[in-house]
């Protein structure tokens, strides 16, 4: 019965989605054209390169133009470490060692890792930094160093993550983002403001002022939280084993 | 480019397919795998609408991270839907 | 430069049709471990000389593709190993015809092991 | 440095992050820094607050863009009062759970950490001037809030976590979903922008934009049906929690509808649609509180129904309702703070919270009793306490309307309410003694000053509304001001 | 344009890989068959993304197909460990 | 890219594809008991309301708003760049509600040894 | 095992890991190369232990032609072993005799190890399932014959000669 009224309900929701989305054309030229300066896509798409030095416009807008949003994803993230920690935390017994997987992983996978957890780390680090020219930027390379790190930490029994330095790159890549935006208010501009830093030639690496520098700062603190967080994850202890 | 058209059928056939297929099955670990595939559909799609920033964090978050966060969750908790014993196959 | 890109041509038609093969592959061998036998090799080799291809007609591309190619010759059969490993390890016996199963033998001594 | 609304995000972030690695040096730095912030931020809410009533409406850009094209924070006479009771009431519940024993037992650092975030994004979501931006800052209250219900590790904190987590979740899909239909016929994410542009928008598509954001931040505001999260919530996080939630988190919600239907969206009828919610909401929450034998549960059914006054006087939208919307607010914040604050003792060592075990404990707990009690009679609305004035505004301006309806409504909920509670007075002061001398919790001294704050301010509002009124006059007038609004926030600085 | 032919053969081909991909994803029928399902479908997902690149013309859109790659195969591999028992 | 007089069915398959998964995620949400089954649930009507951002920031021929080397000086359209950068954050704060919810259950489990909402009685659902 | 300095190591993946960003970014400005440098740097600092053991002796320019040799082997070996692929999926009636199989290996390098596995799945018809300290098991679609011996030089014998000759 319940299943029937769901269903219903659903139905008249996605009535009304369709419906709303019929005044929405697909790949419809309605915003984003040069021509209509009023849209704020179609603003960004105009003045970005001019204006801020970066090829890439989402980059633009994320770091830049919506940098508040970035610094709440951040925090998002940020507060997503915290309360996993405090949702599953537990206090250690007297010598009780972490032991993330139960098995030693097959011989071959070890080798694997070891030869493409450098890869990994580098190519995550490549996508932060030419975060302003490529497609990617902190929160992709982070997530991919991220990813580096667990290969590792799934293929080993004993690999050691240092917490305390995750703690510090965390920490410090979060100020430097905060400060980074606080300088603008103190050289009296705006929160954010991208205008100490000159902004290179298009599309080289140095260019886009602080733009790719809270790029790199937003990837290592992406890196450091999602390590976090995995790491939190894989040293739950099951209560029970269970086949 | 007629192709575009099949292609983008196709993944959206194959995309309501494995979301049906990762609601349906019982076995969690399917459902989990069924997004792992939900994902790689998305990031595809993404990218043919021209959005390979959003492609790229699909896949870096769809695919690696939201599985491993899903699995570990059903090796502390349990893999059937319903509970009932199942073999490990 | 002509020639390069008739190649690149060859290549992606090629590594297209073996990825193809590769999916039927999988779609047709009986069990887990022929599967991998049928889809490892096909993937692989469609995949490489499809982005191979891809390199040859765009030669500014090369240099990324054979980053590309590198990784896909390494990882692939790795994970395809590790795929088989753990469905050995998950007690899935493969379809064995004559009987010539030597790697039971190590299996079970683990199992006893934890046991 | 100049002091601008900004400061109200960024310092509590910058601390936020610094608070792990000074946790190294010494553990108390966790307890303190975020102390240290609010102080600064009451610092900076009265600077502004006095620029506001000088200068009028401050709107900050932020990253150097003007306003539709980069994010904007407007501090309005408005936004500014409820920012500042935020950080007031933030502050005062921080004087309170500074070594709160209960929360020591549990990974302190955390607790300050989400705690201080839960206020930062409730001030966030007041403050910003973008609708995107006002998303993230729901979440930022959403995540520290999951995380502080089920702060403790008994039983039931995690299921109410993640029945606030399902409602919270759902709530955030049809937001975005919101803002997808939002952003593809206007192409605009700011709110002044919005407001300047909705007329554009076909008016079904406005229905249906207008009705996900109102039942996404509805989850948030108590609205009902989607209140089903709070009685748990608030029963099962830690005291000074509930608290928070009832003075900041919810308030948040509020905001936003308020935002909704005054400034963004011109709807036939929404008035109206608020009313009714109001009180469906207030009604169906008083009659549960009647029936919860749970002295938290009671409380968050009570807040709910506080939550649908407020929302009644919303909808009346005239100045004087506003006024009295508005002092519902800040009573609701203050009085239920302090209710929480002080129950939080009488049940310190019950899990399950019962009214039943209170009695007597007038005799053996006389501050915090008594302030209970004080926090009793200012919610119900008797004289001469601040809860009394906040009510005849009310009434004033329903009757200025003409609203027979809602002043007998309004009156029968204050029956109730003052039944139900009289009932825990009861049992506090005319009951014999049950508990042990050694079973109840002595209220700390920090505790004592803060729930001591609270009740001066009730009593002190009570005797001079005047203290508060002028100030609230200014807000209403800055939230029916919409042209001003857009004017002030869509100047071209940049160009 | 003798090369459109081209891009409509391989793209043709490369969806009908997909689709078979995902055939032997939902017939199963055990774990360890879907994941060699998903290894499978991530390859030629990885190989397909490199080809669309080259057709949008847009050398940018390698690193995406790079990235595809690596995570693809990472997924792979914890499920993988998964199944074995270790995590 | 013009998709001509095929426009229809490529609308159908984004936006249908897209909404049926928001569909999909939230009868699962609705019905589903199983906890893990309800945040997966979640995670596909957040997919589908991703995809659905994307879409609507498609232009017809469009590419995507880089503007590197082999296009500047050209005249190309791009794609509306807003939509995806909102869905970037969104993606991210997706993972981290997921990650917490998933969090819950594990503990939950731990108490209740059941990751069934009903027979998790302790409180009402 | 043998041992390197860990000097030698560390700048063998350094030199690697600059190489890859060098592939990654495809330019020759030197703001990438030195911010690359700097990043393979950091990178190698906390990842050579774990990368290699062998170090830059890899470089000596008589293995690259081994090396190279190498590759030819391998890449005929995989265009065979599709075309034998192809023969028995597209075959009705499926050709198959599966078995696993063991034989032990010469070879004591890590990474010559995996190159070999990897290269052993990759040729016709077999696939290696687990490595057990110097023991090979191999599942083997067509198996001719139990023998660790024979299954060694049937399926082995070309890669691992060569393998022997770069890597020790």
């Amino acid at each position: 019965m319940k299943n029937i009224i769901v269903i219903a309900l659903l139905l008249v929701v996605g009535f009304y989605l369709v419906d709303s989305f019929n005044y929405i054309k697909f790949g419809d030229n309605r915003l984003g054209a040069p021509s209509d300066e009023k849209t704020v896509g179609a603003y960004y798409l105009n003045n970005t390169v001019e204006k801020t030095g970066v090829a890439n416009v989402i980059t633009a807008i994320i770091v830049n133009y919506r940098g508040f949003d970035t610094l709440g994803e951040v925090t998002v993230l940020f507060l997503a470490t915290t309360g996993l920690g405090s949702i599953l935390y537990r206090r250690r017994k007297e010598g009780e060692h972490e032991e993330r997987v139960t098995k030693e992983s097959s011989y071959l996978l070890q080798t694997g890792s070891k030869i493409l957890f450098p890869f990994v780390i580098l190519l995550g680090i490549y996508v932060f930094i030419h975060g302003h020219l490529t497609p990617g930027g902190g929160f992709q390379g982070g997530a991919i160093v991220a990813t580096g790190f667990l290969l590792m930490l799934i293929a080993y029994k004993n690999f050691k993550l240092g917490h305390n330095q995750l703690t510090w790159v965390e920490s410090l890549a979060g100020i430097t983002f905060v400060s980074i935006g606080m300088w603008g208010l103190i050289t009296g501009g705006t929160f954010l403001e991208n205008s100490f830093i000159p902004k290179g030639t298009l599309n080289s690496l140095f260019s886009g002022g602080i733009i790719p520098i809270i790029y790199i700062a937003v990837g290592f603190k992406v890196a450091a939280e999602l390590t976090g967080v995995l790491d939190i994850l894989l040293s739950i202890k099951p209560s029970k084993i269970k086949k | 480019m007629i192709i575009y058209v099949v292609i983008f059928s196709i993944l959206a056939v194959l995309l309501v397919a494995s979301a049906l297929f990762a609601i349906i099955q019982k076995d969690l670990l399917y459902a989990v795998i069924a997004t792992g595939v939900i994902s790689l559909i998305l990031s595809v799609m993404f990218f043919i609408l021209q959005a390979p920033d959003v492609a790229l964090t699909e896949a870096a978050i769809g695919i690696a991270l939201t599985t491993i966060v899903f699995v570990i969750t059903i090796r502390n908790t349990t893999r059937n839907e319903d509970e009932k014993e199942i073999n490990s196959k | 430069m002509e020639i390069l890109k008739y190649i690149g041509i060859g290549l992606v038609l090629l590594g297209s049709i073996f990825l193809l093969l590769g999916a039927v592959g999988i779609y047709r061998m009986p069990d887990v471990y022929n599967r991998l036998q049928a889809g490892t090799k096909a993937t692989t080799l469609g995949a490489m000389s499809l982005i191979l291809g891809v390199g040859f007609m765009e030669p500014e591309w090369l240099v990324k593709t054979l980053i590309l190619v590198i990784f896909i010759g390494i990882a692939n059969p790795l994970s395809s190993h590790v795929l088989a490993r753990s469905a050995y390890k998950n007690n899935q016996m493969p379809i064995i015809k004559n009987g010539i199963d030597a790697y039971k033998k190590i299996n079970d001594s683990e199992k006893s092991e934890e046991n | 440095m100049v002091i601008s609304p900004v400061h109200y995000i960024a310092v509590p972030l910058l601390a936020a992050f610094v608070i792990p690695l000074f946790a190294k040096l010494n553990r108390e730095f966790v307890r303190i820094i975020p102390g240290i912030v609010l102080l600064y931020l009451s610092y900076v809410s009265i600077v502004l607050m006095n620029q506001v009533s000088s200068t009028g409406t401050i709107s900050e850009v932020l990253a150097g863009w003007a306003p539709p094209f980069g994010i904007n924070l407007v501090f309005s006479a408005f936004s500014g009062f409820l920012a500042s009771l935020m950080t007031f009431m933030g502050l005062v519940i921080w004087i309170y759970s500074y070594r709160f024993k209960k929360i020591d037992d549990e990974p302190a650092l955390k607790f300050y950490v989400l705690f201080l975030m839960l206020i930062t994004g409730a001030i966030g979501i007041v403050l910003t001037g973008d609708i995107f931006n006002l998303f993230v800052f729901l979440e930022i209250v959403g995540i520290s809030a999951y995380s502080l219900t089920s702060f403790y590790r008994n039983r039931d904190g995690a299921e109410a976590g993640f029945k606030y987590l399902l409602l919270g979740a759902f709530a955030s899909t049809l937001i975005l979903l919101g803002i997808i239909l939002l952003y593809s016929s206007i192409g605009t994410l700011n709110m002044a922008d919005i407001a300047q542009k909705s007329h554009l928008i076909p008016t079904s598509l406005k229905v249906s934009i207008f009705i996900l954001f109102v039942v996404g931040f509805g989850i948030e505001a108590e609205m009902f049906p989607l209140n089903g999260w709070a009685p748990d919530a608030y029963s099962q996080a830690p005291g000074p929690v509930g608290a928070a939630f009832s003075g900041i988190a919810v308030k948040a919600g509020m905001y936003v509808i308020i935002r909704l239907i005054y400034t963004l969206f011109d709807i036939e009828g929404s008035f109206q649609f608020l009313i009714v919610m109001g009180l469906i909401t207030t009604i169906i929450a008083e009659v549960s509180a009647m029936k919860q034998t749970n002295l938290k549960r009671m409380l968050a059914y009570s807040s709910i129904g506080q939550m649908g006054i407020v929302m009644v006087a919303f909808g009346i939208g005239t100045r004087e309702a506003i006024i009295a919307g508005l002092f519902l607010m800040l009573n609701h914040a203050i009085i239920k703070g302090l209710l929480f604050l002080s129950s939080s003792y009488l049940v310190y060592n019950d899990d399950n919270k019962l009214i039943s075990s209170l009695s007597g404990l007038g005799k053996r707990l006389p501050l915090v009793s008594f302030l209970f009690a004080l926090g009793a009679f200012a919610i119900v609305g008797l004289p001469p306490f601040s809860g009394f004035w906040s009510r005849l505004y009310l009434l004033l301006a329903a009757a200025d309307k003409e609203l027979i309806y809602l002043i007998a409504i309004i009156l029968i909920i204050a029956v109730i309410e003052i039944v139900y509670y009289f009932r825990v007075i009861n049992k506090l002061y005319f009951k014999d003694i049950k508990v042990k001398s050694d079973d109840v919790q002595k209220p700390s001294i920090n505790a004592v000053i803060s729930m001591s704050i609270l009740g001066i301010l009730i009593i002190a509002i009570g005797i001079y509304p005047d203290l508060v009124t002028s100030y609230l006059g200014n807000a209403a007038d800055a939230l029916l001001d919409k042209a001003g609004y857009i004017e002030n926030v869509l100047v071209d600085i940049n160009n | 344009m003798e090369l459109n032919y081209l891009y409509i053969t391989v793209l043709v081909i490369l969806s009908i890989a997909f689709i078979i991909g995902m055939l032997r994803f939902i017939k199963g029928p055990t774990a360890s068959d879907r994941v060699v399902a998903l290894d499978t479908i991530s390859i030629i997902a990885t190989a397909s993304l490199v080809f669309m690149g080259y057709i949008f013309n847009r050398y940018i859109y390698l690193d995406v197909a790079l990235i595809y790659g690596v995570l693809g195969f990472i997924g792979v591999i914890i499920i993988a460990r998964y199944l074995e028992g270790a995590l | 890219m013009d998709f001509g007089q095929y426009q229809n069915i490529v609308t159908i398959s984004v936006y249908g594809s897209a909404i049926a998964l928001i569909l999909i995620g939230l009868y699962a949400v609705l019905i589903k008991k199983n906890l893990i089954k309800i945040v997966i649930g979640l995670s596909l009507a957040d997919a589908g309301i991703h995809l659905l951002f994307v879409a609507i920031g498609y232009l017809k021929g469009g590419t995507a708003p880089i503007f590197s080397p082999s296009v500047v000086g050209e005249n190309v359209t791009m794609v509306d760049p807003v939509p995806q950068a909102l869905v970037l954050t969104a993606i991210v704060i997706g993972f981290a509600v997921t990650a917490v919810a998933l969090s819950l259950v594990i503990r939950l489990y731990k108490h209740h040894n059941t990751a069934r909402i009903d027979q998790i009685k302790s409180l009402k659902w | 095992m043998q041992t390197v300095s860990l000097l030698n190591r560390f700048i063998y993946t350094w030199v690697i890991l600059f190489i890859l960003w060098y592939a990654f970014t495809t330019s020759l400005e030197p703001a990438e190369l030195i911010t690359g440098g700097f990043v393979s740097l950091v990178v190698a600092s906390f990842s050579y232990k774990v990368f290699t053991g062998s170090g830059l002796k890899i470089f000596m320019p008589h293995k690259l032609f081994f090396v190279a040799q190498y590759i030819f082997i391998f890449i005929l070996a995989l265009i065979k072993s599709n075309f034998d692929v192809a023969r028995r999926v597209l075959s009705p009636s499926l050709p198959i005799n599966p078995g696993i199989v063991e034989f032990n290996t010469k070879l004591t390098n890590d990474f010559a190890k995996m190159v070999l596995a990897n290269s052993i799945t990759l040729t016709p018809g077999t696939l290696t399932i687990d490595i057990v300290e110097n023991t090979f098991y191999i599942h083997w679609i067509d198996v001719k014959s139990d023998n660790p011996e024979i299954a060694h030089t049937e399926i082995a014998n070309n890669f691992e000669k060569l393998l022997l000759k770069i890597f020790n």
